[in-house]
């Protein structure tokens, strides 16, 4: 065995230090004299040694020193900021840093044609990109989410619903400031649905109407704004503890604030069967284009309510949504790439977006004063949870919840904030299934 | 992929989906919410007509999900949604692993592995 | 920041709110003069308001109350049935609750154009729905199944192999009255398997013979059947506990009934990992059109029985298995789009499912009975679980068991109706792998 | 696609299936079962032969397999495949568990992680 | 209920019988006197009953007793082979097995046109085998590996990193070693990189390189050496407990294998956070085609650090990994494919293979003596940790353990031979990202 | 697929690519030792001066990452990789629970069901 090993290795070896040594490669190759060998030796020998250094300056213009531009740098800063507000400041982490670090990847410089770019067909990032490109990680993971969301509050009190439509204001606010803006028509919905606070459907939205494929009826063909509307939603959605209270204070009258609601009623686990059924048949037959997002919502909450399927539910709401989430982070940080993401439109649709969260917020609060007049005492709710309507589950109540103990340490507004919470979910996949009927 | 240009002018026409969107919205909401509050109570009064309390398994669990579990008492009790889920959860799948102890799964009948189906 | 806050949404709401102010909406973009303005105002007002109403007409055609047609309504009922069944009678609740509301999304009424429907090239239910028409799924389950099963009572009493090839007659008679009822060779081979009582095995054939693609010899388009053979199978698997006692009593005598049969041998570790290895070579030398199956069922066992492998297998029978049961339940639902679905086809495939259950428990119980005449006094077998021959495991071996408490309260056959059961699996993949050989 | 043609009548084609078909599922099933029945038998015994008892680590498993497993057991302690399956499933990772318990899993070697094999 | 089916099945089994019986099938189809029935009777009678010796006939050529050809039967045996040393002296068995029973499903003998085999476009295991073939299964190993990849004990003592850079001399060497065999550019930098000893990076490359798709400048099109590579690479890696004590004893003296290192200092939770980061985007500036591969790894091993994600890191590093680690391991067996796979240049690839770990082994060992001459007493390391240089994680690190026992029972060498393991693996994908980028 | 021929002899070419990818390897490995030995150290000391104490979460976790943790110990108590990253990683996750068992997840915000983040 030893003996084998040392023949082996030295033989290898051999092989490998043969220029250290000066024997010709191609005299084995072209059976030339030993003569001829030497005369051929030196200039080979030369030929690999400064071949060397001519190889490494080759490779030089591969690396990133070589292509980065500033363009790289600024977005890979970014993605480190991402990832610094998930861990230091717990902003959303499951979210943040997945799509912080998929930034950097995105922003690598690389010399195209080595199937490398999230943009080059055929590269591994593409081929994952692909579920975002064609909507399909969203429904996946509104699978998981109604595996995991709990409906009683809504069920029990179902007027609560009505905030969440309020909030869709903000969609369709920003949807006509797109238009002003100059955005053709389904580039400004796609835009608009940033209002509706819910990553995946701003994905699915855009997905379909600002894809950088469709061609419009004049012939010009659709931005591709996926990357930006998305990267807008969650970074928005994770500022909302930032957005919110400044507005809920300065809307809602310290009185109001402080009303207390009469605690839901309990909730029968048959309503909550039947719930997802109903819900799913009347939502899409209203909205019928909203029919992978509120499928699936409520197909994952029969799963869980059934009381047949925990299994199903369970994978749902853990190992699958967990995969779908590290792709979909992952590859929708990549699609930043600086050349293709750093544009005027981008800038315009972070403003854009930024307005939209203001105005669903509002939406929302105002439209909780306005019911609270046709509400008799004791019945009266507390406007604040009107800012739960925007959904960003369940931040927002979470939000709601801290404003309300601020005013009145014993009034637990939790419960209550996420019915508008949910609902807020519903409607702005329903207004996702209206703009894509009008405009898809 | 169709396009209805109601207006020539791309701004006349974002109102018109936004009050148009808007307006369905609301009344996709209203009429969940009504359905919720009227519709309901009756499908599920009609239903226990029908089944005139034949119907066990299911109102057990019924029972089970109402006593400890009013909203108040979650509110309180779960001070983050996460408790109130959870032990929501707990409490059905207690009553459910009773139910289901003996069951199974496999994808020809959901019967083998039964254990796992609180994996 | 509050003043920002401030002036952001007053900025903003006065966007919104433009139309009940009254401020034009193109004057900004086509600098007309205050005058033209207020001239082109009133119009444009009426223009938005009465284009609202427009605005609903036309959306109200996108609805499903537009489209509803009866066949719509009829299977959205169905649906509600599965579920209800899956639910209240806990027949296969984890397939049925995915099927039943697979139905009814994929009968949700839409306008075609959208790329909503399961059939229409680019929505998210056609990507997911791949999986069934390629065939990919079901070799997954096949995969999970082996981990799950253990195969010790068929290597204890190889003997009973025998009844899971003699129930195989109902895949056989089935095709048989197929092509009487006018099918074509391979559409009749497809609708045959809906005998072997296996769900995977049935979706696996069906989209390699009817799958609406292949073309005949004579130039004729196989129809796609897909959909409706998988949902006869699952639905009569799902029955079994209802179709089959009544056979077993009609055609096994009180006294057979009551035979005890001898408890199997242990059966050692090393028999249980060389038994997928062997199963494998032998089983898909004599059919390798099973490959598929067979192959990644005896893969998956052997990841079970290795004892190396165990966080592999536990992966394959848990979160592998549960994320592939979802995808093809709910697909397979949806596939039954009314339109599509509802066709004399479809019912006479439901029929012949039927009496395909039926011979293949007749089949099996008669063979029982029939491997009695050779078997001498305490080695004959109990005839009832010929019944389990039909595979549909476990559920038709617990149905052996529980009529064999009946007529002996002390008779435990389930052990002993295993063998059969799982060697019906295997039998009804090998059918299906000649069917393939044979008019694939 | 290829379609063989024995008849020009698919009736008759699908008799030919069926009998042809029926023969060959009994077949197979027969060869397994006679393999099972003898053949394994003189392969284990062969094997033994082979590695005459140097083959400690299986054997362990094995004795261990047949110990306090008897289908007899099994089948009167286990009145549902589930709880039969997972007994025996917990029966065998309790020895793997023994063995492997150092082990560790890496998709460059499979040894990283062993307590996960458990998961 | 009883009446019927005793109907239904008396019906069934007389179509079923009917041959039996005598009654003519073609007379129902093509009305004809009873008469000219008894008459076609007695030849349609044969016509069945020889018509089934012809079928099995027909058949016996499809099965695998007919098609089998030496070649086959070799490698199933192999395959078993596989499986053996797997489950016998577990080898690696997470990856034998697979693999194992792979190769066994690959070589069952079929005949072509059915959609069986995995080179067959629009079977099953072709559509699972894209994963491998598109390079889309190494990276979300890698990401896997992250998360259960602790780099502290680099981070303690990076000088050990140039420990896995000295072992790529086994990528490079085996590269030139290729070329001299003969083979053009791009096969030999895939077939180099089985030096790396790390799986998922030689399949990476070699699906980039030497796919049998691309084609060269001269025309000539590359051949097809992924299954080739990936079988030695994994199959060496397995071997590595056989391959390098030898030379361990061979190369460093009784001393120095006796030699006790500083134990690392501990390491904060801080620098493992910025660890991933900084290292991603140095490691990617110098070599952006390892993107795919060192993006993922440290993407994984950032949601394993952050402790913001662990819900995320623990389904990367257990349940995603293992899906793909099944569907890689069957897939990359199976294509094994006797007629493609049995061939003069899998020979020689096995043979570089050999070679190549053996010299990336005594290179990592003689640079550890080699560092050793420029550390001054009580910070020399000990040489043995060279050989864990090349990876294959963590098998060699244990290997260079137990020697390091074997010497000095008081000698605990794992914690120090982690370092030069992983970045091992970080020095083979930047390699295959600089081979990727010269011949890509 | 770029190729660059910077020789046409293919041995000479390897030879080239030998040398250069070694060099380059090594560069690679050589800056990242070189960054985590000194980079590393002045830039913690920058951020910690910037934050001057305020910091507090992380060097919690710090602190805690430090004690009962030096290698030494762990080579010994963790004779096998597994132990050494499980141990490793219980460590840490106790700390998660404590601080994350309020959290819950959802892909809206990553709050929803913190107790799953120890799945
Ligand atoms: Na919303
Ligand atoms: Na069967
Ligand atoms: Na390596």
């Amino acid at each position: 065995m030893k003996k084998l090993i040392i023949i082996f290795s030295v033989l290898s070896l051999l092989i490998f230090i043969r220029p250290v040594l000066g024997l010709g490669a191609n005299n084995e190759v072209m059976e030339t004299t030993a003569v001829s060998n030497t005369q051929v030796q030196t200039p080979d020998e030369e030929n690999v040694l400064d071949g060397a250094f001519k190889g490494i300056k080759t490779f030089y213009n591969y690396t990133g020193f070589a292509n980065a531009t500033s363009g790289h740098i600024i977005m890979i800063i970014v993605g480190i900021i991402f990832i610094y507000l998930g861990i230091k400041y717990d902003y959303e982490p499951l979210l943040l840093i997945p799509i912080g670090i998929g930034v950097i990847i995105g922003n690598i410089p690389f010399v195209a044609g080595n199937q490398t770019g999230i943009y080059e067909t055929g590269s591994v990032l593409n081929y994952l990109y692909f579920g975002v490109v064609k909507g399909v990680y969203p429904p996946l993971i509104f699978l998981g989410i109604g595996a995991m969301t709990d409906f009683s509050s809504l069920i029990a009190n179902p007027k609560l619903m009505l905030l969440g439509g309020a909030a869709q204001i903000g969609v369709f606010a920003t949807f006509l400031g797109a238009l002003y803006l100059g955005f053709n028509l389904p580039e400004a919905g796609a835009i608009g649905i940033i209002g509706g606070a819910d990553g995946p459907t701003a994905i699915f939205l855009s997905s379909k109407l600002a894809n950088g494929i469709n061609v419009l009826a004049d012939g010009t063909t659709v931005k591709n704004l996926i990357g930006p509307i998305a990267i807008a939603a969650y970074s928005y959605m994770a500022l909302v503890p930032v957005i919110q209270p400044p507005l809920m204070r300065l809307l809602i009258s310290k009185e109001d604030r402080k009303i207390k609601m009469k605690p839901p009623r309990a909730v029968t686990q048959k309503e909550k069967m039947i719930f997802p059924v109903v819900a799913l048949i009347l939502t899409l037959f209203i909205s019928p284009s909203a029919l992978p997002l509120l499928g699936m919502l409520f197909f994952g909450n029969l799963l869980k309510e059934s009381g047949r399927t925990e299994r199903l539910a369970e994978t749902a709401r853990t190992k699958l949504i967990d995969i779908v989430t590290i792709l979909l982070g992952v590859t929708v940080g990549a699609s930043t790439q600086a050349d293709i993401f750093i544009t005027k439109d981008s800038m315009l649709i972070f403003g854009l977006g930024a307005i939209s969260f203001v105005i669903a917020t509002c939406g929302g609060l105002l439209f909780a004063k306005f019911m609270n007049l046709f509400l008799k005492d004791g019945n009266k709710i507390n406007p604040l949870i009107g800012a739960a309507g925007v959904s960003a589950v369940p931040d927002s109540a979470r939000v709601v919840h801290t404003e309300g103990l601020k005013s009145d340490p014993s009034n637990y507004l939790l419960m209550h904030a996420m019915a508008p919470n949910v609902s807020g979910v519903i409607g702005s996949a329903i207004a996702a299934g209206i703009i894509l009927s009008f405009l898809g | 992929m169709t396009q209805i240009l109601l207006n020539t002018d791309p701004i006349s026409e974002g109102y018109v989906i936004l009050i148009t969107g808007l307006l369905i919205v609301f009344g996709a909401l209203v009429i969940l919410a009504l359905f919720f509050n009227f519709g309901l109570p009756v499908l599920l009064y009609v239903y226990k007509i029908i089944t005139k309390g034949k119907d066990k398994k299911i109102s057990e669990i019924k029972v089970k999900g109402d006593t400890g579990f009013t909203g108040e008492i979650s509110a309180v009790i779960g001070a983050s949604v996460h408790m109130y889920l959870s032990e929501q959860h707990d409490h059905e799948s207690a009553i459910l692993t009773i139910k289901q102890v003996k069951k199974t799964y496999s994808p020809w009948s959901s019967k083998i592995y039964g254990i796992q189906n609180r994996l």
